[in-house]
């Protein structure tokens, strides 16, 4: 295992910054979320959760794709190339790690979504493991570790004065000699208070997890006798049909395609969507399958904890990282709807 | 040159535009050098760009067997079609397809096939329906019905009139929702009507594709018929963006109307919860 | 509409939102009497001052324009008895938000011209490029792509 | 503070087992400490997970919007504190609901606790229960602990501010008024009129480049309350969906701007914002400027006045010529 002396996170953050762009948990006006950094940017490894997950930098909010020109009856269309080349992404917390990995399997899935997969391609991740979550984290709930991400490309932990390094991929491996010269062996001490800090945190997240009963075994089937419950009619009343939830998630990825033209040139872009939203499926005839909030919130949690685990071999579309937890203007909160999904079928 | 997106159309021209009724019309499209953009299977669909308002999801009218171009029946409804319809001949458009599964023609083969459609509906049945005209061998009794609100409404009246009649081994049954003038046929709403001409279900397959409402009591009367479930099929049509599978939106439960669909058995919608 | 047009040869885009019953008056007014004014404005014809939607006006700077003009009917001379003077108010609003926002406020001027004011016309139309050719092409809430 | 919350328990069991209404909206807790969000309660024997604590600080009044059109001529009782007071009224004004359907419990209301201040100083560690002792908040731990912390340091910007901390409305107040001493609410908008146009700009555009239009301002604010947005239509599409700086601002000024002389200044905007936009000053611009133009006018003291923006003075002030 490797280490890298904080006092050299500056050097470091410049040469990655030389070969590609460095997005990392910057902070501008008390909000934390991953940017890219400049000389003098405010980093903070400190922050447990960015607001926005590091899925923007593979998923961008707004991506244009397409360009067209009119000219009378001729249309010209041409593809706007997805990849700026090569982007690191550094200090991802294992759950929001996992949710890139839940965000491949639909986008990756055939038919590839190509400027999804190649942006993939071009970044190198490195994920920070928690030393101390927050009470309202549950990833251990999800069989994830808040302590480590094993899908990253590059492991981090913070153990004081160091950031402890650990290639976990081909990539890392890549990475890591390349900026050889600024690591260091690391102490079998060292190593040993990652370990330490690893088992707490995960100590810590599971034993808020058995004390509020987040257990999603089974949720998966109860759910699926549980489109009619009564449940949705008590959790969509007070919810106030923003998107927060689905735009600070880590797993949503619906997505909306329009245009932006000006006389005869414009482009296409695609840019997140929420099911909180009623236009989200609004037909143009005026019909709406979803027609009140009811069945939109429904339709968020069985989406995360039911539909997309019966798609993906019984991965969860949720990674408890608790973003939507914390900033639920009205705590609806998804915890709860597993405690009682799960209550129904203990009790059934 | 990198690999194309699966969201990137392709320009194809509109070879030429028919009037169908007063808000429909059926677009011939072609690719710009002639000849077809793509092949298709009956009942798949095709997104159709019209920058800049967008795209939208169209299913396929003209059989995979007409060789030289696709045709798609379009009612005016929102910013994409109220476009197309302002459109002359000639005008490029942005296609992306083949999307969805189809209907299950090679399945079918040997049965009898029961059409029932309404109004708009005909569109993706018409795909089937002249490709089983076209392979007339494999398939056995052939029925049509077919019910508007009025005779204006009825899509491609020239099949319906003309050509379906004269087929072997076919009938063409057609009625309108109301009495009017000039139409001395069948006036009934069209889930009664197929009650009323009491088709059996034996070795026999129903396609139905119309308005929600119309499907649903369809589904009804198959059912006091004694179709069973799977051996109705439908179409079904919701709000899309991609096509593909991943924009989220034209789900169903855990099928994807896009790439699942479009077309379903009841017994597949059975399984599925109410929410088209 | 190019966004980057050169800044030395600078010429203001204005759009004019002109009520029908004045101010669009009193423009063909400064016409037919060949009054001669420069050609910055492009000139949208509308109801009323009040029926100016802050929309109209936003997505005029979104779309190119360097200053947005709003001409009414003099209050108390409202075609429809009392829209300028609603007009008067939610303008008066807006212009000082959109100061708030960073908009110099020399970019969106609201000016009474009766439809016998073709002088007014003439010289509103030439005062505000060149105020506006001071203050040098707006970027602010264009719309960039 | 737990004798308010019997009370709230009490009438709304008595309310709903006389058949005085058929619905009543208060605010339940949840799991973690800072979960105190909206409660319908149908059924008397479900009062008792009714709640007051320093941390039920969404606005009821909204709720309104759905409930009582959804329940025909049903009546509903509705809690209100001094924010949700005014909004009722406003709603009221814009013919969005109905005075006869709605019986408000009004509760004067000495600021609500922002979490993210506690959480600031690490204050929120096995925090279970935040409780109001007259000028202080007694923070309860998971093992018993107890730590008292003076009460101003901990609340919601806007609560310090607060004008009407004591219903305006109600048809029965529980509990004593409370001493009205709000701090001055426009120091945010004077600041930032300090700055020259440029860093007004500048300002303003970082602010709403880290806009995400999840439309949290828009859904929680008692003002907006259009059947159809104008951000919702397709056809004219005057808002894209792309987070351009164009559009984000465009966003925001029509936001603020819709509810001109309609804001309750009630501060829901900022505190939903996830990504921490000022919201609230964009419309306290525009209060402060309806005030110095056309007269002070608080929207939602009195529902009978008319808002300023649909009225006039025919020798009313113009700012055309300031510069």
């Amino acid at each position: 295992m490797k280490k890298v002396q904080k006092e050299k996170l500056e050097d470091l953050f410049e040469r990655l910054a030389g070969d590609g762009v460095l997005y990392l948990p910057l902070e501008e006006d008390g909000v934390v979320n991953f940017a890219p950094w400049k000389k003098g940017a405010r980093v903070n490894l400190e922050a447990l959760n960015t607001v926005l997950p590091p899925k923007r930098a593979i998923f961008p909010q707004t991506e244009t794709y397409m360009r067209f020109e009119t000219d009378g009856k001729k249309l010209q269309i041409e593809q706007v190339e997805p990849v700026e080349g090569n982007y690191f992404l550094f200090g991802v917390r294992p759950c929001d790690m996992a949710g890139i990995k839940v965000l491949d399997k639909v986008f990756l899935d055939e038919p590839e979504d190509d400027i999804y997969s190649r942006r993939r391609q071009a970044g190198t991740i490195l994920s920070l493991g928690c030393n101390d979550p927050h009470v309202s984290c549950f990833c251990s709930a999800f069989d994830l570790e808040p302590g480590f991400a094993p899908d990253a490309d590059v492991a981090l932990w913070d153990v004081g004065e160091v950031l402890l390094w650990k290639p976990l991929s081909e990539k890392g491996e890549k990475l890591t000699s390349s900026v050889e010269d600024l690591l260091e062996d690391a102490s079998a001490e060292e190593e040993r208070a990652a370990e330490e800090q690893r088992n707490s945190a995960a100590a810590t997240v599971a034993a808020a997890a058995r004390e509020h009963g987040w257990n999603v075994e089974g949720v998966e089937e109860a759910l699926q006798d549980m489109f009619e419950a009564e449940l949705w009619d008590k959790l969509y009343r007070r919810c106030l049909g923003c998107g927060i939830c689905t735009y600070i998630c880590p797993t949503c990825h619906c997505f909306d395609v329009e245009d932006f033209g000006k006389w005869q040139e414009g482009e296409r872009f695609r840019c997140w969507d929420s099911c909180m939203f009623e236009e989200f499926t609004l037909h143009a005839s005026g019909e709406n399958p979803r027609p009140t909030q009811k069945e939109r919130v429904r339709q968020r949690f069985m989406h995360k904890l039911c539909y997309y685990p019966s798609n993906f071999e019984g991965l969860y579309a949720c990674v408890g990282c608790g973003r939507c937890v914390r900033q639920c203007p009205v705590s609806i909160d998804i915890t709860q709807v597993i405690k009682e999904v799960g209550g129904v079928k203990s009790g059934s | 040159m990198a690999r194309k997106s699966t969201l990137l159309p392709e320009v194809a021209v509109v070879e030429s535009i028919r009037q169908e009724t007063p808000n429909i019309k059926t677009f011939r499209v072609v690719s710009p050098g002639g000849g077809k953009p793509f092949e298709h299977i009956p009942g798949q669909c095709a997104m159709l760009s019209t920058p800049p308002v967008g795209e939208a999801i169209f299913s396929i009218t003209s059989s995979p067997t007409e060789k030289e171009h696709l045709d798609f029946s379009i009612v005016q409804t929102g910013t994409v079609t109220n476009y197309l319809h302002e459109i002359e001949e000639g005008f490029e458009i942005g296609i992306r397809g083949p999307l969805g599964n189809g209907f299950p023609v090679e399945e079918v083969k040997g049965k009898d096939l029961l059409f029932i459609g309404g109004g708009i509906g005909l569109a993706p049945l018409r795909s089937f329906i002249n490709y089983c005209f076209d392979n007339r061998e494999d398939y056995g009794k052939i029925d049509i019905l077919y019910g508007a609100r009025t005779p204006d409404d009825m899509i491609q009246k020239k099949d319906l009139f003309e050509l379906w009649p004269q087929q072997p081994n076919t009938d063409v049954y057609l009625t309108v929702d109301k009495e009017c003038e000039g139409w001395d046929g069948k006036v009934a709403l069209a889930p009664h009507y197929c009650e009323e001409l009491a088709f059996t279900p034996e070795n026999k397959v129903t396609v139905t594709c119309g308005p929600p409402i119309m499907i649903k009591f369809v589904l009804e009367a198959l059912d006091r018929m004694g179709f069973t479930p799977d051996q109705v099929i439908t179409t079904l049509e919701l709000r899309m963006k991609c096509g593909v599978g991943k924009c989220g939106r034209c789900n169903i439960g855990e099928k994807y109307v896009c790439i699942d669909g479009p077309v379903f058995t009841y017994a597949q919608l059975l399984e599925m919860p109410p929410e088209y | 509409m190019s966004v980057a047009r050169e800044e030395h040869n600078f010429e203001p885009l204005i759009v004019a939102f002109c009520c029908n019953w004045c101010s669009y008056a009193g423009g063909d007014l400064a016409g037919t009497s060949r009054m001669s004014y420069p050609p910055n404005a492009r000139v949208i014809r509308v109801p009323c001052s009040s029926r100016v939607s802050p929309n109209f006006i936003l997505r005029a700077f979104q779309r190119g324009a360097d200053g947005v003009l709003v001409a009414g009917c003099h209050p108390g001379d409202c075609h429809y008895i009392t829209g300028n003077y609603h007009a008067r108010r939610r303008l008066s609003i807006l212009r000082r938000f959109l100061g708030f926002m960073g908009v110099e406020p020399e970019r969106f001027e609201v000016h009474w011209i009766s439809a016998s004011e073709g002088g007014k016309f003439a010289e509103v139309m030439t005062e505000m490029p060149e105020k506006i050719r001071a203050l040098g092409p707006n970027r602010k809430l264009r719309d960039a792509r | 503070m737990k004798n308010l919350q019997d009370t709230i328990r009490e009438i709304a069991a008595q309310s709903l087992a006389r058949g005085e209404v058929e619905l009543v909206i208060g605010w339940e807790k949840g799991d973690l400490w800072w979960q105190s969000y909206p409660a319908f309660i149908e059924e008397e024997k479900e009062a008792d997970r009714l709640i007051w604590d320093p941390l039920c600080v969404p606005n009821l009044s909204r709720y309104l919007l759905q409930e009582l059109s959804e329940m025909d001529e049903k009546k509903i009782a509705l809690f209100v504190k001094g924010c949700d007071a005014l909004a009722f009224n406003q709603l009221l004004q814009d013919n969005r609901t109905v005075r006869e359907r709605v019986v408000l419990y009004g509760i004067p209301c000495d600021g609500l606790v922002d979490p993210s201040k506690l959480e600031r100083e690490g204050l929120d560690r096995d925090l279970q229960e935040v409780e109001r002792d007259g000028e202080e908040l007694v923070l309860k731990a998971a093992a018993g602990e107890e730590k008292r912390v003076p009460a101003k340091d901990y609340l919601y910007d806007k609560c310090l501010t607060c004008r009407y901390p004591n219903p305006v409305a109600y048809d029965q107040m529980l509990g004593e008024t409370v001493p009205v001493e709000p701090e001055e609410r426009f120091t945010g908008v004077r600041k930032l009129e300090e700055l020259d146009y440029e860093d007004r700009f500048s300002y303003w555009a970082e602010q709403f480049s880290r806009c995400i239009r999840c439309f949290a301002c828009r859904n929680v604010c008692p003002a907006c309350s259009c059947i159809k947005c104008v951000f919702d239509l397709q056809e004219p599409r005057w808002l894209g969906k792309a987070t351009e700086p164009s559009e984000n601002a465009f966003y925001h000024i029509i936001r603020a701007y819709h509810v001109a002389g309609r804001c309750v200044d009630c501060g829901e905007c900022s505190r939903v914002c996830p990504v921490d936009i000022p919201l609230q000053e964009l419309n306290r611009k525009i209060i402060l400027d309806i005030n110095e133009l056309y007269g002070e006018y608080d929207a939602g003291v009195d529902p009978e006045q008319e808002a300023p923006l649909i009225t006039y003075k025919t020798d009313d002030p113009a700012a055309f010529t300031e510069s």
